[in-house]
């Protein structure tokens, strides 16, 4: 991956900002508790929240990516994914089973949408695409809870949530982030390497440009397509895993698909470093602004600020950190 | 093309549907031999995209639908494969307006153009010589997107990718478009080098009817979604009508652009 | 060779050099166009025609060399002010309005020309309904002189190749415009297309006066209808001058023309 | 004979259904069981119509109107379970006549039956949970006296609901000279570590509210316990005390404490009947009688019961037929519940008696503190009364207001 | 072949700019319009009235809004619900500080207020295009939302930041906010406001201005190049649709609810508003309608239907299906037809116009 200048200037600047800000409002502002330790605290720990935005985000830019499809479901599917997951388990299937059990249903799925919806709609413009992605959000939401209730289900792998202390006990860090954050960086890592190195990676770049130029010269665009969507179902999982663990598994985990859309553009809806990076930005961004300058405006501004941040990134580079460059030629 | 028993591809009365209502293909048919090359002429909008279409299967795309007739490829029916099946059996579509994957660099383009190609990098990369042989100044650029780089560029872009998956086939549409006098020439002589030395067939949609006739053996002409002449490329070129219409000489010889006349009665074969 | 008068020089374009990164595309480039003229533009695929057509738009600003256009030369300029200048353009890679008919395209070419306010729009009454059917009259010539009568209310992304090229001379045409810049606008064109699309540009530069500058590679085309040629390779400016003596040089013929022509 | 129709707006679908669910199941069951028991209401067959709104405004209105005109006396009541549904509906239930019941959601100001005639908050507020809640702290500090300078925060759903608190809290934090500040969350809550950093590496409260909703409550609960807030010291409100929103928390919730305006557990009366005469028949709506105990299944039966008294005493007045909203709200304005008529029923202990008249719509507003024991709830304090003059002076001002926007004339309560 | 344009000739380009140019859609559309004036107040009942119509009405506008921004202009926006919060809560403001405005006057001046925040959100979309611009009108969304429920100034400090509409008329005792509005009134006053801004909302984009928004959204490159200025363009898409959409909000507040917090209108609000010009059809007036219709009414129905057909489904599992079917028929239609239910509508009647034959 070729990194350009100013994506490096852009970032040093943020990096800048995000040390500069809250220590000047801290020295500024008498309601401000700044002190370094807390700093690095909130700093290590909206990281590692970045990161299970990451894990989120990663599904998107996947089958943004190798289709230019925005898949609105992706929140649903980890959801579904969760769902499913908790389910078998209930009914008596062994964890181990019954995650390749899920994993052999989110293949099934991918077929299945491949069949009834990507292949009826190829060639079309995104936003219809994009809307079909949200029929199919429907139709998983009340699925799944059709198959395994509306109940909230405990989801526990045994990673440990307890308050670590480090750096002499003057830092907290959750042991629960980093192993999250851990998983996610082998999942980017072995993604970036898959997209980067294959012939398929080359292809599904294709395909995201001209569908029909892609079938021309004799890329499936079915095999992609369930390939695709079938990798973004694994990652669903993972992703369903991890939040799933955290706030059981319930409907409102395809909610944190909202938190993820900032960690997206910020990162580039076509990159999965960027999903990364992304991340981290917004995850650090947003804990720092929270702890650090929201008090002075009333609090609760995590969401929108998320958001702005990233809208600041874009006014500096319209497709995001590391999104492919939006070619206009006349 | 009667005298060529076994065609090697042939469209057998087709009919075209876009969206379900508008009828675009009025039962065509014409047929490829092995090692031919075969002109489709006509004017503007006549049909000769949607056949190449059809053929290569890439009409679903368009929400277009052949809803009558057949297609043979060396004798088996091809109309219900996917379009990269199609490819697999050999039959490569150089698209209309050039459809180059704008984010990806031309390298990158060419080497799609190998995605059902199993006989290793190695022979992937001689090909890629080759094209680069023909197509010098796509080497120049091999590194830039192609959505930068010139009209012409993406053309011999597209023409290179297709020719990167070693078809027994190619459905030229228009490859002369945009391309300089001196590389048009280049294309017709490239493609029939492909057609001698590798036996290749050629489908080629032309609008510079002029050369199309010179390089092909065989011509349709067609109009309004229909076929309305053929014949051997040398007599089409004989003919009165298509050398006042596709080759722009009438009786008293070539004429200036200059001195077209305002109002001509345009003679149609159908009307 | 017929004997045309040239009027006075309406556009200079002096010393331009244009780069993308390390990618030359113009290299200290002059000529100039004058009034009444039609202007070629020849050279290989990849030369930079279209980028200099899009300096003179202001598309792209070039790291040399000015433009002096009516006397001003002016340094960088947004794209939309070449428009309110007069100049109106055509694209070598169809650049119309996809979801619109060819009458709205071409009525979208008069926008400059429309004076109404918003409100009076929405309220269509007086003076922007009075106003509409004014241009529509406009555009109805242009559409009359032009021959697409028949497609007046087709979308236009459904037209074929050719169809398009010609909708699209005709939003150039609806800004009335005093410049006019053709991007390759006969190429996918059979004989008796091109003869029309010639047709129309004679007309054009004779009825309305309107200077063309003219990118094309069908040398016949070139030759027939242009006053001078401006032959570009690689960013180099190659030969300059009438077409008989531009089609005797013999580095053009090396460069872009090959033999057969 | 006519049948009493009975709307009941629920919500078993949607990001809130873990909560939904209990509370429809409770409601449900109870009125089977009084149609199982004694064929209804003193013989007139009780016929319940449940409607998913999904905790969705736009839905609950439809429901609203879908229902309110249903059998041959429409709805007798609507508990819409919603805030948001619940202004929604403020306007049309007059228009309509409709009582409009919200136990322990909704306007707090709904208490001053002058202005909202229409509208019944029994048995608790929100600003009555919060003086309740401070009231059990200060008895944790060994009185009111001990509550100067100590900090008190409060973790909030950023939306009406959980902005409800604050004022009242604002207005005790000056009378007992505590520190009270304010942490939003927004909606839907997913995330909150900077909220836990900032409480509990940096402020570092001796209490934390909680208003929370959904799957905030058990994310703030594991946050607390990924800083290490003890939570002995963590109280939530009613709605924060649902036991499906212990379960996701697993151990990291053993030892929080809610604030319940019900008792807890199955060990009542009512319960044993519920199980016999319909879980044991096969009839029940929850999942199985385990399920009966939940917190919010118990709550599900309390609107069940105060909406079947109500028709009682409707009855009583106007005839053994179905009952109009009009005559249940006529009802309402008299409801009184006894505690003989709770042991009657076999709810003491269950549920806190309730009077109301035409200008108090609330009745006492008593809730209990319980704490969760990695199971389930246990009851660690007695009722808790809040302090109503007080509260009813708060309840006035803001109706006062609410009534000089719309226009309204309170009515006279001789 | 009852339906064409066969045999009539327009003589004049007045007629044939008209907006309906066939004389069967001119009869099919008055027939419309006096069936929503008419028929439908002396039919329905109250639920239908103001349960159905006038959340249709008031989301269809709010549809109109957004179609401006994103069928006609390009520009891709998730913030719809928030300019509906911010007309709600201008109302509101403008409601309770001056109580002798007219009902009028407040709704047309909060549509005016939310325009000019419109504008202000609309600047970042010269730079940021397509579904980046999508995500960016996300943090207006959430901001908005966020500023109404922080401060207390805009629900006039009422402790829950709830706000809710004081009883105004239009005159004399003819209330249409307030309990004592009858759901007659309400529905005929918006459906008046309603029609007559689908009648501007027509002849703007059949104006300059709307082709100027065509242009942008089908190429912006070219249309500058052809004299087109982005940013005022733009503005003005991103202007008027607020606008609308303020006045959507205004209404749903006012006559709809009567009370709301501003969670009315989060994010799924701009997510239901932006399905209903996708499925109803982009860049055209008509589909906004359609797809209110299909995204308000659809739902509805299938939640009733089982009662209908009499069958005893529990509540949850209705909800189920009708998720499941609502998804399903969503993905149905694209299919039949991509460019949404406008379009299919149109090739019905091309299909008319040809029969009895096929092509
Ligand atoms: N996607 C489509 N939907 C509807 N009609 C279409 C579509 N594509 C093409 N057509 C119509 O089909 C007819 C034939 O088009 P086609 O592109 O095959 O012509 P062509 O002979 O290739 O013309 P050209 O020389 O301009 O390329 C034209 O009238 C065109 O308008
Ligand atoms: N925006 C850009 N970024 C990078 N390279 C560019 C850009 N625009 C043009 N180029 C490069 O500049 C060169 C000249 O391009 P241009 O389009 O002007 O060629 P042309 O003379 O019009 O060729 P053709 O006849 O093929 O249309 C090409 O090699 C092209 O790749
Ligand atoms: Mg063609
Ligand atoms: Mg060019």
């Amino acid at each position: 991956m070729r990194i350009e200048k100013e994506v490096i200037y852009i970032f040093l600047a943020t990096l800048f900002l995000m040390v500069a800000i809250p220590w000047s409002v801290g020295q500024l502002s008498k309601d401000i508790f700044f002190e370094w330790p807390f700093f690095f605290e909130v700093a290590i720990g909206g990281l590692l929240a970045g990161v299970m935005y990451s894990l989120v985000a990663l599904g998107f830019v996947l089958i943004f990516k190798a289709s230019g499809v925005f898949n609105f479901a992706q929140g649903a599917m980890v959801l579904f994914s969760a769902l499913t997951l908790v389910g078998l388990n209930e009914r008596g299937l062994p964890m181990w089973l019954a995650i390749i059990v899920t994993l052999a249903v989110m293949l099934l799925l991918a077929i299945v949408i491949e069949r009834v919806v990507l292949r009826s709609l190829v060639n079309q413009e995104h936003i219809i695409l994009f809307m079909a992605t949200i029929g199919i959000t429907y139709f998983l939401d009340g699925f799944g809870q059709t198959l395994w209730g509306s109940e909230v289900k405990i989801l526990d792998l045994g990673i440990p949530n307890s308050p670590g202390l480090y750096f002499d006990g003057r830092i907290l860090i959750n042991d629960f982030d980093l192993v999250a954050a851990l998983i996610a960086g082998i999942l980017v890592i072995s993604l970036a390497l898959f997209f980067q190195y294959t012939r398929i990676g080359r292809a599904l770049r294709a395909v995201a440009d001209d569908h029909q130029a892609a079938l021309s010269v004799g890329i499936p665009l079915k095999h992609i397509w369930v390939i695709v969507w079938a990798v973004a179902g694994i990652v669903a999982l993972v992703a369903g895993i991890m939040w799933g663990s955290k706030l059981g598994v319930q409907f409102s985990l395809a909610l944190i698909a909202l938190k993820a859309l900032p960690v997206l553009i910020l990162g580039g809806f076509t990159s999965v470093p960027g999903a990364i990076v992304g991340g981290l930005i917004i995850g650090a961004g947003e804990k720092l602004a929270e702890v650090f300058v929201a008090p002075l405006i009333g609090g609760g501004i995590e969401d929108w600020f998320a958001y702005m941040l990233a809208l600041a990134f874009l006014v500096f580079r319209p497709q995001g950190l590391f999104g492919e460059k939006i070619i206009e030629r006349v | 093309m009667t005298e060529n028993g076994n065609a090697f591809l042939k469209i057998n009365n087709i009919e075209v549907i876009y969206d379900h209502v508008i009828l675009v293909l009025k039962g065509v048919s014409l047929e490829v031999p092995q090692g031919g090359i075969v002109a489709l002429l006509g004017a503007n909008g006549a049909g000769k995209s949607t056949t190449l279409k059809a053929i290569s299967n890439l009409l679903g795309a368009e929400r277009g639908d052949v809803t009558k007739g057949s297609i043979e490829y060396k004798g088996e029916k091809v109309h219900d494969l996917n379009p990269s099946d199609v490819v697999k059996r050999g039959i490569v579509q150089v698209m209309e307006g050039r459809h180059c994957f704008e984010h990806l660099s031309i390298e990158e383009n060419l080497l799609t153009g190998a995605y059902t190609r199993k006989d290793g990098r190695k022979a992937i990369a001689n090909d890629m010589k080759m094209v680069y042989d023909y197509f010098p100044r796509l080497y120049e650029r091999r590194s830039s997107q192609a959505g930068y780089t010139s009209g012409g560029e993406q053309q011999m872009c597209a023409i290179g990718r297709a020719l990167m998956a070693r078809p027994d086939m190619i459905l030229l549409d228009e490859p002369s478009m945009g391309l300089a006098p001196q590389l048009v020439e280049e294309i017709f002589e490239i493609v029939k080098k492909l057609n001698q030395n590798e036996g290749v067939s050629i489908l080629l949609a032309e609008q510079n009817t002029n050369v199309a006739l010179r390089y092909s053996d065989y011509g349709y002409i067609m109009e309004n979604g229909r076929v309305v002449m053929e014949g051997n490329a040398k007599d089409l070129g004989d003919n009165e009508d298509v050398k006042e219409f596709y080759l722009g000489i009438s009786t008293e010889g070539k004429k200036s652009f200059r001195d077209v006349k305002h109002y001509r009665r345009r003679k149609r074969w159908l009307t | 060779m017929h004997e045309r008068k040239l009027g006075e020089v309406v556009l200079r374009v002096e010393g331009i050099s244009l780069s993308f990164g390390a990618m030359r595309v113009l290299n200290n480039i002059s000529f100039d166009v004058r009034q009444g003229e039609i202007r070629s533009i020849i050279g290989p695929n990849g030369a930079g025609k279209s980028s200099m057509l899009n300096v003179i738009n202001g598309v792209y600003h070039p790291q040399q060399g000015t433009i002096t256009y009516r006397g001003v030369t002016r340094d960088q300029m947004k794209v939309h002010h070449a428009a309110a200048q007069g100049i109106a353009r055509t694209f070598q890679n169809i650049a119309l309005f996809k979801g619109m008919s060819t009458l709205d395209n071409i009525m979208t070419g008069r926008n400059l020309k429309i004076k109404s306010n918003m409100l009076q729009q929405a309220i269509y009454w007086g003076k922007a309904q009075k106003e509409e059917i004014e241009h529509r009259k406009k555009v109805e010539e242009i559409i009359d002189f032009l021959e697409i009568q028949a497609i007046r209310k087709t979308p236009v992304g459904k037209l074929p190749y050719g169809m398009q090229k010609r909708v699209e001379l005709g939003r150039a045409l609806a800004a009335e415009p005093e410049l006019l810049l053709l991007d390759e606008p006969m190429a996918g064109m059979n004989v008796e297309e091109k003869e029309d699309m010639c047709r129309f540009v004679l007309d054009i530069n004779d009825e309305f006066g309107t200077t063309i500058v003219l990118i094309e590679h069908d040398m016949g085309v070139v030759m027939d209808l242009s006053d001078r040629v401006v032959v570009l390779d690689y960013g180099l400016q190659l030969a300059d001058g009438p077409p008989d003596e531009v089609r005797a040089n013999q580095a053009v013929i090396d460069a872009y023309l090959g033999v057969s022509n | 004979a006519d049948n009493q129709f009975i709307g009941s707006l629920v919500y078993r679908t949607g990001p809130y259904a873990p909560g939904g669910i209990p509370w429809a199941d409770g409601f449900a069951d109870y009125i089977e069981l009084l149609n199982a028991k004694d064929g209804g209401i003193n013989g007139v067959k009780l016929e319940l119509e449940e409607c998913d709104t999904a905790y969705n405004t736009d839905k609950g209105v439809e429901c609203y109107e879908r229902l309110k005109n249903k059998g041959s006396t429409g709805m007798p009541a609507v508990m819409p379970l919603s805030t948001g549904i619940t202004y929604a509906l403020l306007d049309r239930v007059v228009a309509d006549k409709i009582p409009l019941i919200t136990s322990g959601y909704g306007r707090a100001d709904g208490a001053d039956g002058r202005v909202f005639p229409y509208v019944f908050v029994p048995p608790a507020t929100y600003w009555g949970g919060a003086d309740i809640a401070i009231h059990y702290i200060a008895g944790e500090e060994g009185g009111y006296g001990n509550l100067k300078g100590k900090k008190i925060a409060l973790v909030y759903h950023d939306s009406a609901y959980g902005k409800e608190p604050i004022k009242t809290l604002q207005a005790l934090a000056s009378q007992h000279g505590f520190e009270f500040s304010e942490f939003p969350v927004p909606h839907p809550g997913l995330e909150q570590k900077a909220t836990w950093l900032k409480i509990g590496r940096q402020l570092r409260p001796d209490y934390v509210l909680m208003w929370g909703w959904g799957v905030m409550n058990a994310t703030a609960i594991k946050e607390a316990a990924a800083v290490g807030f003890p939570r002995e010291k963590f109280i939530g409100v009613w709605w924060s005390g649902n036991d499906a929103d212990m379960v996701p928390a697993g151990d990291a919730a053993m030892g929080y404490k809610s604030l319940q305006f019900n008792g807890v557990g199955s060990d009542f009366g009512v319960h044993q009947q519920i199980k016999s005469e319909l879980y044991a028949k096969g009839k029940g709506s929850a999942k199985s009688a385990d399920n009966t105990g939940e917190v919010a299944y118990n709550r599900g039966i309390q609107s069940a019961f105060i909406l079947t008294e109500a028709l009682r005493t409707a009855m009583a007045e106007f005839g053994n037929k179905p009952m109009t909203g009009e005559q249940v709200a006529w009802a309402m304005d008299r409801l009184d519940i006894t505690e003989a008529r709770l042991k009657e029923v076999g709810a003491d202990g269950l549920f806190d008696p309730i009077k109301l008249n035409c200008a108090d719509h609330q009745g006492k507003g008593r809730a209990k503190v319980t704490q969760w024991d990695g199971k389930q709830w246990q009851p660690i304090s007695d009722w808790i009364e809040p302090n109503s003059t007080m509260l009813r002076a708060m309840y006035e001002e803001s109706a006062a207001q609410y009534a000089k926007e719309k226009g309204i004339t309170p009515r006279d309560c001789k | 072949m009852l339906y064409r344009e066969a045999g009539e000739f327009k003589s004049t380009y007045r007629a044939d700019q008209a907006i309906l140019t066939i004389r069967q859609d001119r009869w099919f559309m008055w027939a419309l319009l006096v069936v929503a004036f008419l028929v439908i107040p002396l039919v329905s009942s109250e639920y239908w009235l103001g349960t159905i119509m006038l959340p249709f009405l008031i989301l269809a506008l709010a549809a109109l809004g957004l179609n401006v921004l994103t069928g006609y202009a390009g520009q891709l926006s998730l913030g719809t619900g928030g300019f509906m919060a911010t007309g709600a809560f201008a109302a509101y403001k403008l409601a309770t500080a001056f109580p002798e405005l007219h009902i009028l006057v407040v709704i047309l001046m909060s549509g005016g207020i939310t325009a000019g925040v419109g504008l202000l959100f609309g600047i970042p979309s010269l730079r940021i295009k397509g579904f980046y611009l999508a995500v960016a009108t996300l943090a207006s969304q959430f901001f908005l939302i966020w500023m109404f429920n922080k401060f207390g100034w805009f629900t006039n400090y009422s402790s829950s930041g709830v706000i809710s509409a004081p009883p105004m008329s239009l005159f004399g005792d003819n209330f249409v906010t307030g309990p004592y509005a009858t759901p007659e009134a309400k529905y005929l006053f918006t459906l008046t406001l309603v029609v007559l801004f689908a009648l501007m909302t027509k002849n703007l984009v059949r104006s300059n201005i709307g082709r100027e928004w065509m242009a942008v959204r089908d190429m912006d490159i070219a249309a500058e190049i052809i004299g087109i200025k982005m940013l005022p363009t733009k503005l003005k898409a991103f202007g008027y649709s607020s606008f609308l959409c303020g006045i959507a909000g205004a209404l749903w507040a006012f006559v709809y609810t009567g009370s709301v917090e501003p969670l009315a209108f989060d994010v799924n609000r701009s997510f239901q508003i932006l399905f209903m010009i996708i499925i109803g059809g982009l860049g055209s007036i008509m589909g906004a309608f359609l797809g209110a219709a299909f995204i308000v009414l659809l739902p509805i129905f299938l939640s009733n239907a089982p009662h209908w057909f009499g069958l005893n489904i529990a509540v949850d599992m209705i909800s189920h299906i009708e998720f499941m079917v609502f998804g399903a028929l969503i993905i149905f239609f694209l299919i039949v037809e991509p460019h949404g239910l406008a379009r299919l509508w149109q090739l019905l009647k091309e299909k008319l116009r040809l029969w009895p034959f096929p092509y």
